[in-house]
């Protein structure tokens, strides 16, 4: 056991550091630290300054722009993009679409996909969910049914995350209504939003955002190589999307960078006996956050190291379950500095985003896989308690 | 000690419900306002036409000469139906201008003034014996200095009731036709009545305060009830993987731990609004129930979203309005970390909390 | 609604506070106050003191020594006896088996067992529980056979409290083995400890004390008078008597005695600043508390007022709930007050009984109905969700 | 950053686990010894033998050139087992003998002398930085008065070590033979050796105690995981209405809420063992450590017990001596309420708080 990096590894994070505070300008850093509503133009620019230097996808095969790192590496690289407030690489992009394809999809299909995948000159979204299928995912009702070359699709998705933005969706489909469980008979399909067919309606949150979308198909037709992998096969790439995505769940670096943003927030507040930041109870608070993020973060480290490739360790539940909790909790405690100024949402300081921040975030605990459904991937994956 | 209400109280309390059910906001599909809500004179000239505004205020000075515990009853029907206004500001401001005699209190009760307080700071902790205002003059000429921000409904408000720094300590002003920007008010010399003197503004101050959190206590209290029945209907009518959610026991157990956190509330928002009722100047009590409220409102907030999902999430669904409106109003008039505070600063006083005394 | 007394509730009060700490020894109270294992002499003079006040059985019908009080005087009763450290009336005694002789017994069964009932003459314990059932109360096995006038009884208790100062036990034993379902067959059953064929065994619990035990019966022969009610309805009668039970068991008042105790620790313990209830972080955990302990107190009154004669209110386990999270609460800041003080078990003194007392204490939590059994209560009795 | 072990601290793991399965209190039926456990000289021995008492201190002060981590290793295994020992309290007393540079470590290392720590005092919250102790004297004739209590294992050590005030500051002494009696040592004029003076008394005393929270926590640690592990067994084989306790979901989602407290509570605690071996003056991490395990071994003993209903309170079980053990471990060297205020008191010295530097 060492507590310390290796001479290589502490050299890797300067590198990375240098890049993340020197390549990617500071004004669209500034943009993302500041919260609110995400610029697309902004993501975009960034994925392609992370792209160009072969930092957006470094855990894709090589030839497509993966890097031969560490776990540790792969950490620390997330830990300073985090910590640079660099908005990452798109997740629909990077974490799920581009390793199903990578894995599962034809030769064309990889040479088609992914190099403007990396780049983000597509935009993907994700078309899993379904208005009454809500974690239960292999409910799902939307069909494909084969007509000559083409999937005709019909149906409806919804929680489409910046599905407004999106070129391309990848969604599951029912291409077997007969197949004896209901896990079985599901495709994974791509399918170009311009597509006639397809009706987009964003979702209001109570933040009055409009991340989430409703996603419509009206006999929308699909070309038949759009289909990845076998036909019938999407549950195993659902289930490898869905693996993959927890990985890079635990949203540390940018915990971390929000509780240091909290501690500055508190001493710039006036009490009647010093800053907020002396405050025994609130810097107690934020004492206790620190020692759980820590906590946090030594275990990402600890389980990554332990993770076969390929395989996600399933105690990357742990840290789906755990980072929303903290994240959560910072955000509360960010709402709980600015007191009364936090009542008034018209400003866009950081005080007025302190609310809508945190209502948006108790998300964190329900998309992705539920809270509740980590815990049964726990106790039923990890500790064998299967009722 | 007892919690029944008589036949007058369960009148006034039906009236709220059936003005709160016709004002409550709709949310269908498409946008809808979402966040802090600006004042609407229509539901506040319903709430006037009911007495709700007069209600905790003598007749001499005004008032219905009815007391908060008529006020609670008000709130946690505005609450429940999600109807917010600026009744708790307003009372507070009516408080204290009854203490200072002023005939204004019988425009703000018939609802033709709208006096809101103007209480936090840019940058400042929430504070009622501090502030960085100050005022200088005598008699009935008193220049104000600084800002309050944000003053909520200082934009449709007729006056704003100030309290400022002056020798000798805190003083109450009143300022007519302020000018609110930025979410705020600002006074660079603006004249200003002296409502009440150094002597007792802080006092004053401090039992408006009281009544204003009973006021919250109890509309966080009806916002409770709100989502909590919500999410036991979600539980019972949504299905998932074949089955009615409440097969779920983790949580069918966590809709009881909802429940006894409402009750608890419950409990606590109906004695706050005796006991102030009792005694105006019962901090101690006031901040009990800013603490077991302020509480129960995090708990049952989160868990209403959590156990709705998604849907919990958007505006077009009610309950994470009532979860907005409960996160709101923890940190308004003081959250709970500060009343623990104030609470810990007591504890010698007394043995036991005697709640039968 | 109105906050104060009535002038009849404030003289009840007075009379109350005036009899618990005139009328009940100093030193026997003292010695109660103190904490660790109940002694049985003084749990004898307390109640007979309470007894000859008529004061023991508020709640019997008044032939056997009952008063007519409101259930807010029921409370302040209970309230001003626990602040004034009185030992209370023996709960299976006073709460459980008194109630289902009253109202299920025979004339004679009610006149021979209630007096001595009400007076400790006969100290009563419970014989529920059995080793394979747990809080599945109707899984029990223990059997009871006629054999002429007589009932001979085999199998085996658990969890008896102070069983070993027992006279008697009430005992749910099953007399129809071929009932069609489990909560059928089983009757109420009055048995003598002296009796041929029970064994006591004690077990030792983790702070070392032996307040519970097993109880073993071989061919225990029992009269067929002291079966309570009519054979096989024994549930019918043990559902009222756990349904008694819980009105009386949210402890309010000697959690607040409790608390009132910790904050007394906390001044005489010195910090580095002062004493350690001028302790921010420790004063701030202990206004809470009295903020929550006021909370379950006012519950318990206005559910009382709402419950109806005979019919406990389904919101006992509230209470249930509740006191016992609320009861560990206080004992575990308890052990915090006491710090390294706590970690030497050998004294008597207030710190060497702290952690005992609150390891003893999880057990509120599980006996008596589970907080878990609580829960299930409340969301299928209450809300109405029935999986 | 490496949490893996080599082929030698693997060695030691083995060994300590054999020793610790040996050594192990059984639990049959019938009365068993509860609370804080007596010296017992024949475990003491066996941990000498595995070399387990100089581990962390260098070979030139009588040490075996080991570290905290390897510390760490045998106390979780100690911990699992629930064999209750002085190692936490040794290693403290062996730190200031080291930076003393004291002949004693050696008959400390091999476990001819048990030398424990004096620390806390009647009456006075735990403190490592003020002691009133005092004590009188110069060069080789110091003599202490007051009162250290309780001082565990006292009543079995040959030696005290004692932190007593002089002019300057806090020195730290040496006693042999102490009169141990109702749990502590009473020093009345007692003759004592001085070990390190007041320049760097409170410093070696800081470094001593932030290896004996590395100990103890790595101890909690494998607490933590016994009773864990016990629980979960108990769910998947005990039956409650016709059904395994593993059917019911809200008892299965606390024991995953279980497993997440303890695998980061195990990060931690291996990290702290790390940063300390690196840096002995670390107080920070270990506070932090302290933190995270004494929340997590409350959350863990707690919920192991009601799991287990009333079975895990019998003394005939292990689970209820684990949470024992958890129990006073808490209060053991400053609880989970004293490391954050000492915490919050340094959060201006960092922006945010690097494990990767």
């Amino acid at each position: 056991m060492q507590r310390r990096l290796s001479q290589e590894d502490a050299a890797f994070q300067q590198r990375m550091r240098d890049f993340f505070t020197t390549e990617v300008p500071a004004d669209l850093r500034e943009r993302w630290a500041a919260g609110g509503e995400p610029d697309p133009d902004d993501m975009r620019a960034s994925q392609r300054a992370l792209n160009k230097a072969d930092l957006a996808v470094p855990h894709w095969p090589a030839e497509f722009g993966g890097q031969d790192w560490t776990m540790l590496q792969r950490h620390i690289y997330l830990q300073e993009m985090q910590a640079a407030s660099v908005p990452p690489p798109l997740a629909f992009n990077a974490n799920m679409v581009g390793p199903v394809i990578a894995a599962f999809g034809s030769q064309a299909q990889k040479e088609r996909f992914l190099p403007p995948t990396a780049n983000l000159d597509i935009w993907w979204c994700q078309g899993f969910s379904e208005p009454d299928a809500g974690s239960d995912l292999a409910s799902l009702r939307t069909t494909a049914v084969k007509d000559g070359d083409e999937w005709v699709v019909n149906g409806q998705k919804t929680w489409t995350t910046l599905g407004q933005h999106a070129d391309w969706i990848f969604a599951l489909v029912r291409t077997d209504p007969d197949a004896p469980k209901k896990q079985m008979g599901i495709s994974f399909l791509l399918i170009e939003m311009s597509s006639p067919g397809v009706t987009v309606r964003p979702i209001q949150l109570i933040d009055g955002g409009h991340e989430v979308n409703e996603v419509f198909f009206d006999n929308v037709r699909v070309p038949a190589d759009h289909l990845v992998g076998e036909v019938n096969k999407g549950w195993d790439y659902a289930k490898f999307l869905l693996g993959n995505e927890r990985v890079g769940v635990a949203p540390v670096g940018s915990i971390k960078r929000r509780l240091a943003d909290a501690k500055q927030y508190a001493a710039a507040v006036q009490t009647e006996h010093g800053t907020l930041l002396e405050d025994p109870l609130l810097a107690a608070r934020i004492a206790e956050l620190e020692a759980q993020v820590m906590a946090l973060e030594l275990t990402v480290l600890r389980v990554a190291a332990n993770s076969r490739e390929g395989k996600p360790d399933p105690a990357s539940s742990i840290l789906k379950l755990r980072g929303s909790q903290l994240q959560q909790d910072v955000l509360e405690l960010i709402v709980d500095i600015a007191g009364p100024a936090g009542l008034d949402w018209s400003t866009d300081d950081w005080e007025g985003l302190a609310a809508p921040t945190y209502l948006n975030f108790r998300k964190a605990s329900i998309y992705g896989g539920s809270n509740e459904v980590q815990r049964q991937v726990i106790s039923s994956g990890i500790l064998g308690l299967r009722g | 000690m007892d919690f029944s209400i008589d036949t007058e109280q369960k009148a006034l309390r039906d009236a709220a419900r059936e003005l709160a059910s016709r004002r409550a906001p709709q949310h269908g599909e498409g946008d809808v306002p979402v966040g802090p809500a600006p004042h609407d004179a229509d539901t506040w000239s319903a709430l006037a036409e009911v007495g709700a505004l007069g209600l905790p205020f003598a007749e001499d000075v005004g008032g219905f000469g009815a007391s908060a515990v008529e006020v609670s009853l008000v709130a946690t029907e505005l609450g429940k139906a999600g109807v917010r206004t600026a009744y708790a500001d307003a009372l507070i401001a009516g408080s204290l201008l009854a203490t200072a005699g002023s005939d204004l209190l019988e425009s703000v009760t018939d609802g033709s003034a709208l006096v809101v307080p103007a209480m936090a700071e840019p940058d400042r902790a929430w504070s009622i014996t501090t502030s960085s205002v100050t005022a200088e003059g005598a008699d009935d000429s008193w220049k104000l200095t600084g800002e309050k921000s944000p003053v909520p409904y200082a934009d449709a408000a007729s006056h704003v009731v100030v309290p400022a720094s002056v020798e000798g300590g805190l003083a109450i002003f009143l300022v007519e036709g302020p000018t609110a920007a930025g979410g705020g008010v600002t006074f660079d010399g603006t004249a200003a009545t002296l409502l009440i003197g150094p002597d007792n503004g802080a006092a004053a101050l401090s039992q408006a305060i009281n009544l204003g959190i009973v006021t919250l206590c109890a509309e966080a209290l009806g916002a409770m009830e709100g989502a909590s029945t919500m999410t036991v209907e979600y539980l019972k009518t949504r299905k998932q993987f074949g089955v009615p959610l409440m097969s779920f026991q983790t949580l069918t157990q966590r809709a009881a731990d909802m429940y006894v956190s409402l009750e608890l509330a419950r409990s606590t928002a109906l004695f706050a609004a005796m006991a102030i009722s009792d005694d105006p100047s019962d901090s101690t009590t006031a901040s009990r129930a800013k603490v077991v409220v302020g509480q129960s409102g995090r708990h049952i907030g989160q868990e209403s979203i959590q156990l709705h999902g998604g849907i919990g999430m958007t505006a077009e669904y009610a309950v994470g309005h009532l979860v907005t409106r409960l996160t709101a109003i923890e940190r308004t008039f003081g959250d709970t970390r500060q009343h623990l505070a104030s609470l810990a600063s007591t504890l010698s006083d007394h043995e036991q909390v005697d709640i039968l005394s």
